[in-house]
């Protein structure tokens, strides 16, 4: 029996965490590990499978490996790719623009209008443009709320107004004025080729053009928004998923109170 | 054989009570005709086209007798009239109308008799030319024979009809039965139908004839290669409904969506000129050989599908009487409902295995259409995509008909290529690797699968008890489908809307609804 | 209650016929000792610990009385005797051989009684060691509960402890109910075990006893933060089967891959050196409440599932025969089989269905072992993961013990830790939505699940009828299992089997297999 | 009723292929759609959601769409991202290195053997170093075959020898030596830490050290090998999934006789 027979190289496989430069993780830290799939409109063959590596390199893959390729017409073929991505990110550069506020309750929201605006805020909401998608709105607005938040219809001190769907921008406007809203809240839903962009400027310039905009507290919603994209588009504020009408109410009162409305 | 012992009796009972919530409405419909039941009629007598700034010649027909208040007479009336008096063809009128050189409402009238008759040949064509396509249909599927088991379902949706046919092909090839073509955002408001082929839609594609007529030509080639006859589907709904099942018959199309309320509570269309304008699509429709498919899975996008699955159930008897009323044979009538249990409901599969099996139990010759997982799709679509074979497999076990395919990518985004050949390759797998299951399998007497079943028939015969109460149209004032609350004035294309007068013919209905030879 | 209609006399004639396959085998097994089983006893004498060039003491020991021809004699016998000749302990005695300061073999002999006698005191405390590691699983099991469905299995192969460690926590967090660590590749063809914590495998990490400690110590803290156990699993299998055992027992492992027929088959491994060393590793296993796994699946991944599913039965057969003969209770035998039936297979899943409910029914008081699709994976991941999750279906209606979670990326890479939290998610989902359709399914009587589990349970019998005329050995040179051909004498291992002499004794399977009380 | 409402907007969607700048396919040519998905050793919130953003846009991707992001554990989070590469691959440069022979068929294996040769030859096979994977060389070689290709053993011409598993590479050459082997066939399936590259290089040096690399034909396979791999290792070929006996015979004989072998 050869001594070379027990050993058993050890080596420490230990890699450190660096935030500076985080990279994905399969199953040792650095390892850069990611999934891919896409269609390539060219047939299946080998030729195929190199294009999909090259695009993988050219992603920062180091070997890419293609662990499936299938025709899905003669000239389109699907991969999937696997491979360690060279590249990193810095992690403690990253400064996210969240809506950052302590959520109140529903109670503790209708206090704070009580004692600091002494009067009860109009909020108008719609699903706006051609969007007939509702259930986001309703999930802020309905009386029986969503997922355990009770919704803005139920607060004591807001007077919560929910025009449902495909509301145009013209119509919504007149309504706020109307109504005399102080807050509007804007759900978009469908944002193939972009729509929901196109339609939540509309609202901004129509509310610019007609002095609005700074009467009022603008804030969207929905499942592609998020408060970066809102504010770059004119809004006050953006939510997206997991939002509920608390964090909404909370933000639009302190900052109804933080810009002096009265 | 039932595999849920469900009382006949009761199934019975709540027939006949949708049968009187249905006939009760349908006094209603019978006075009355809508905008678009009238350039309905004008596309069957062969008007098609747009003016210089894109107004289709119907409207323009349509609209003048508006304004003339003449609608309630109707468009045949006044053509036929207008023939006669000009020796034009319905086209020529509409283009004369469209130059503003005609009004056929100032026209003297001839006899009314002459009036009906007069256009028995230019109405028997139309019925011929659509008869055809059923024939056409037909001889399809005696050449290649037809899908036995469900019928893979999927859509396209890329807002471009050019693109929508390189997916439909691709999706073909992969192994699909139906393709739908998807219509964009917005359109279903829309009073008029958009003309031409079309490359800018969202969500979806315009539902236009020349986009059905180029769709309906790349399958038919696509099928023949295939060996295949690949049904093509579209939109009935909005508020142009029976223009649109016209279309759908002189294109060739197979499969309509086609729902007698989903109108009032998605759309919030009138629901006056909904019934009215359901009536005439469905008879269109019935006479075509299209499937039709109710939109009952739409409840459970808003409602919670195990709290309100009675709410399905009923409107599946309501869709059904309404279409029997339009002659639309069971054989056509994909009812619809959809797999949208939460899937953090425990024995929610089991829930969803005791509704799918009652729906083809009390429905027995409908080809149900099953709709899948939506609601609760996420951003995960390694999860979704299990959501789906789940579907797939209910499917298989009860034997649905029209299974419109889920995607992986529900939550993100109308579906790439490749999301939908995953999915057809999901529901393969599963109805080839389950396909003697449905057979094999029983469910456990006075279990859970059929408690189930027996509780939610139950509770759709308290609602259609309360409806029959009701009538129809107060029900939905009450918010009794999918939560939705509509006031009976309320809601768009009320407007749209007129009571019959007189001298008012149709002259289709006696060939589509009678099936008058030709 | 069965849903098959197995005939119970042909489940009793197979038994018996197994019975008589094993006992036969038996005896063989008990003439015969081993280097691994006598390096076992070291370890349990206490003995651990390498020289400077990594060879553990237990080899030292060993390899001297091998080298003495002393191995049938036994290393019990000779430190016995040693301890009392140097009244050193088993540990010094063996340092002092690794030194090269002493030969046990070549010392004065004391009175074979008194040899016997003396090494009670640390034989008992070595008992008691293992006896207390199975009380405290079972405190900490009274203390949290246990999972009431499948018990979640997955594994982690990084090659690394430490990472493993990473993945195993993280696993654990995501619901994992027991974690495997798998092993390097050529770990079982080493007749030593390595030691010490160890960074570096391939597709695995070594078995070490100081791996076997940190992961312990890990999935403890880990389990106490959750409120559940966390079992640990390993392989007792290759050249060192009993080692590991005994080292599984001192560490508390909970789970072994432990199989009579695995390494003969899979490894090549001696057929006589591998039945003598099965016997005493599965009386260590038995004795420390370890679960043990059985490897039958692994015969599917060569042969066809559909066509030799009757020899996964035969093996689960005689497999339990030799787990009971060595005092291994039912409840500890994970049985294994798998879900590799072709994707492409019409009804794959309706007869695996059956094979799956048939060895429920056969074997009703063991935690039944089911193993993924592996076979048939690919890198299709997106059908891997449908594929896992019908097999984790068939878990729930057939009620399976220890499900080990299938990875989409099985045809790619051991798993990442994404990989494995998919995994578990797609099983948590699957149980929890169906957890009541076991009791809510039943079989057509005489249909397609009924006659294709009497089917394979005659195949079986066939198998085992053959078998006892031809006897284990026989057979396995015929190549009766998984298609593959062993000669008696070939194989790896086989200089290390030794017959046993007169003097020779095992102190501890007193105490293993008579559970003699301490 | 306005005209406007009437029109709807027609704009050529369409888009060419461009082979020179191949991009992957979603619904749309060229609009770059793929999906990733990967592990960050980070905590699952709105930073963390940032951060796979920024390594989405590192890969190329423009406006990476978080679909997804769920806690594997405390500080580790798995994302789903979709979004639009804005690489693209020059498909008509890409030259693959496939083994490019017309595959014959048994029987015109044999009968080019007898003509070309005029005596059997000799192949070698195993699965080697640790690699206990034998599916896919019996594949190739046991009688049976594979997927209907009748494999090596079965070829009149063709003495053919499996060595099974894990076969030591000293042990494979003493073996191709004893038996005077033409043609060494080596399996490799596991690839973790490159295994299979280690223990493929070795064969090669030790060959080369015998003097044996040039008097045989050595060809590898295996999941995860194809023919620029082989070739890059010192191998003549290379053969992955999907190839069968009958390919591997094809190439050995029409190698050997364009070798000049004996
Ligand atoms: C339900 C549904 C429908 C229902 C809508 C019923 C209704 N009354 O709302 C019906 C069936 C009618 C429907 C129709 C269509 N739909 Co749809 N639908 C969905 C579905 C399944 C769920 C959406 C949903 O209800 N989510 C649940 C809610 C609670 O989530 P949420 O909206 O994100 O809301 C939360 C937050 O975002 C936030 N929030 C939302 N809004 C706001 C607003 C404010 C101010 C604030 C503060 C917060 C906030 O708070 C909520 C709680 O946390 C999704 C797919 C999916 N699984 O996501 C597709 C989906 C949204 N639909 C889609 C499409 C394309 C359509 C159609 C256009 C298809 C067609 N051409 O016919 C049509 C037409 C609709 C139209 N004109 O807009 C696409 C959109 C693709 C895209 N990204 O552009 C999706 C993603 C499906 C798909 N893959 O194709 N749909
Ligand atoms: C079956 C199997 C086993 C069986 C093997 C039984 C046997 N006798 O072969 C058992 C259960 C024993 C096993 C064990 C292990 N396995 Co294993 N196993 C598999 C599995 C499920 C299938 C492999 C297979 O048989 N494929 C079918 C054959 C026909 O395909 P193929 O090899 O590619 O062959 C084709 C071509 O490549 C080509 N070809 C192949 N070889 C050659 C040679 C030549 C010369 C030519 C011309 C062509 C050619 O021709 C064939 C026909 O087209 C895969 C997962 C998967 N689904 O792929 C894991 C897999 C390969 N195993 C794996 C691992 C890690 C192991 C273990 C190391 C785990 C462990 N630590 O215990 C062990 C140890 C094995 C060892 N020491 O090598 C990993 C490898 C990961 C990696 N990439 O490194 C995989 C991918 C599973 C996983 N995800 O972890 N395994
Ligand atoms: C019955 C029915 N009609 C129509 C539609 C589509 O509606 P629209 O074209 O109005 O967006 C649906 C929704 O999928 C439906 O279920
Ligand atoms: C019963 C059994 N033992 C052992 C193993 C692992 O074998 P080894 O450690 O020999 O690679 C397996 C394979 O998974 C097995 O099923």
């Amino acid at each position: 029996m050869s001594a070379g027979l027990y050993s058993s190289k050890k080596q420490s496989g230990d890699k450190n965490l660096d935030l500076k430069n985080l990279r994905p993780y399969g199953d040792t830290m650095n390892d850069g590990k990611v999934q891919l799939s896409f269609t390539l409109p060219v047939k299946d063959d080998e030729q195929g499978v190199e294009a999909a590596k090259e695009l993988g390199k050219k992603m920062g893959l180091l070997e890419p490996l293609v662990a499936w390729h299938e025709a899905l017409d003669k000239e389109f073929t699907f991969y999937v790719v696997y491979g360690s991505v060279v590249h990193g990110v810095n992690y403690e550069d990253i400064h996210v623009d969240i809506v950052d506020v302590e959520t109140m309750t529903m109670e503790e929201t209708d206090a704070y209008i009580k004692e600091k605006i002494g009067r009860p805020i109009v909020i108008i909401g719609a699903s706006t443009g051609t969007d007939a998608h509702t259930v986001g709105i309703d999930a802020i607005m309905n009386m029986k709320g969503y997922a355990g938040h009770f919704g803005l219809e139920r607060y004591a001190m807001i007077d919560a107004y929910n025009l449902g769907s495909q509301v145009e921008n013209e119509e919504f406007i007149r309504q706020a004025v109307e109504k005399k809203a102080d807050v509007l809240l804007v759900s978009q839903t469908v944002t193939q080729k972009d729509v929901h962009i196109q339609n939540m400027t509309q609202l901004v310039e129509l509310l610019e053009a007609e002095g609005l905009r700074d009467k009022i507290i603008l804030i969207a919603g929905g499942p592609r928004v998020n408060n970066e994209l809102a504010k770059e588009l004119g809004y006050d504020a953006g939510f997206g998923p997991g939002k509920f009408a608390d964090d909404v109410a909370t933000y639009a009162v302190e900052e109804f109170v933080a810009r002096g409305m009265k | 054989m039932s595999k849920l012992n469900l009382d006949k009796a009761k199934v019975e009972k709540a027939r006949e009570l949708a049968g009187r919530i249905a006939k009760d409405t349908q006094q209603f419909v019978d006075l009355h005709t809508t905008v678009t039941v009238e350039r309905t009629i004008c596309r069957l007598l062969g008007i098609d086209g747009v003016n210089d700034i894109e107004v289709p010649l119907p409207n323009l027909v349509v609209d003048q007798l508006v304004e003339n208040h003449a609608l309630g007479i109707g468009a045949a009336f006044y053509i036929s009239n207008a023939m006669i008096q000009t020796k034009k063809t319905p086209q020529e009128i509409a283009e004369a109308i469209s130059r503003g050189e005609l009004d056929i409402t100032k026209l003297p009238l001839a006899d009314s008799f002459e009036i009906q008759l007069n256009l028995q040949e230019t109405v028997k064509n139309m019925v011929k030319r659509i008869k055809e396509n059923r024939n056409q249909r037909e001889t399809f599927l005696s050449r290649f024979g037809d899908a036995e088991g469900p019928y893979l379902y999927v859509i396209v949706a890329t807002g471009n009809i050019y693109e929508d046919i390189v997916q439909a092909r691709a999706a073909a090839k992969q192994g699909a039965d139906i393709i739908a073509v998807i219509r964009t955002t917005g359109q279903s408001l829309l009073d008029y139908v958009p003309y031409g082929p079309t490359t800018e839609g969202f969500g979806g594609t315009m539902a236009t004839q020349e986009n059905f007529r180029l769709m309906r030509s790349a399958l038919d080639e696509v099928g023949e290669e295939l060996g295949r006859y690949i049904r093509l589907c579209n939109y009935c709904s909005g508020l142009c409904m029976p223009e649109i099942a016209a279309m759908g018959a002189i294109e060739r199309l197979d499969v309509m969506l086609n729902d007698a309320l989903y109108g009032i509570l998605f759309r919030d269309i009138n629901m006056k000129r909904t019934m009215v304008d359901q009536y005439f699509s469905r008879m269109i429709n019935g006479f075509a050989g299209v499937i039709i498919n109710t939109g009952e899975d739409n409840y459970l996008t808003t409602a919670d599908a195990f709290e309100e699955a009675h709410t399905v159930l009923a409107s599946q008897f309501i869709n059904e009487q309404f279409a029997l009323m339009a002659g639309l044979p069971e054989e056509q009538m994909g009812l619809g409902h959809a797999f949208e249990m939460d899937p953090l409901l425990e024995n929610g599969f089991v829930y969803e295995l005791a509704q799918a099996q009652m729906a083809r139990e009390i429905f027995p010759n409908a080809p149900l259409k099953y709709m899948p997982p939506t609601k609760f799709m996420t951003g995960n679509i390694f999860k979704g995509h299990i959501q789906d074979a789940l579907f797939n497999m209910v499917t298989v076990i009860t034997g649905q008909k029209l299974q419109l395919l889920g995607m992986m990518t529900e939550a993100i985004h109308t579906p790439l290529m490749s999301d939908r050949a995953l999915a057809i390759e999901n529901a393969e797998y599963i109805y080839h690797t389950m396909k003697g299951l449905r057979e094999e399998i029983q469910f456990k007497p006075g279990g859970m699968v059929e408690k189930r079943a027996a509780f939610v028939l139950d509770e759709a015969i308290k609602l259609l008890e309360e409806m029959e109460g009701l009538g129809l149209f107060k029900c939905l004032e009450l918010g009794k489908f999918g939560d939705v609350k509509r006031p009976q004035d309320g809601g768009k294309g009320l407007a749209g809307v007129t009571v019959k007068e007189k001298e008012y013919f149709n002259p289709f209905i006696p060939y589509f609804l009678e099936k008058e030879v030709i």
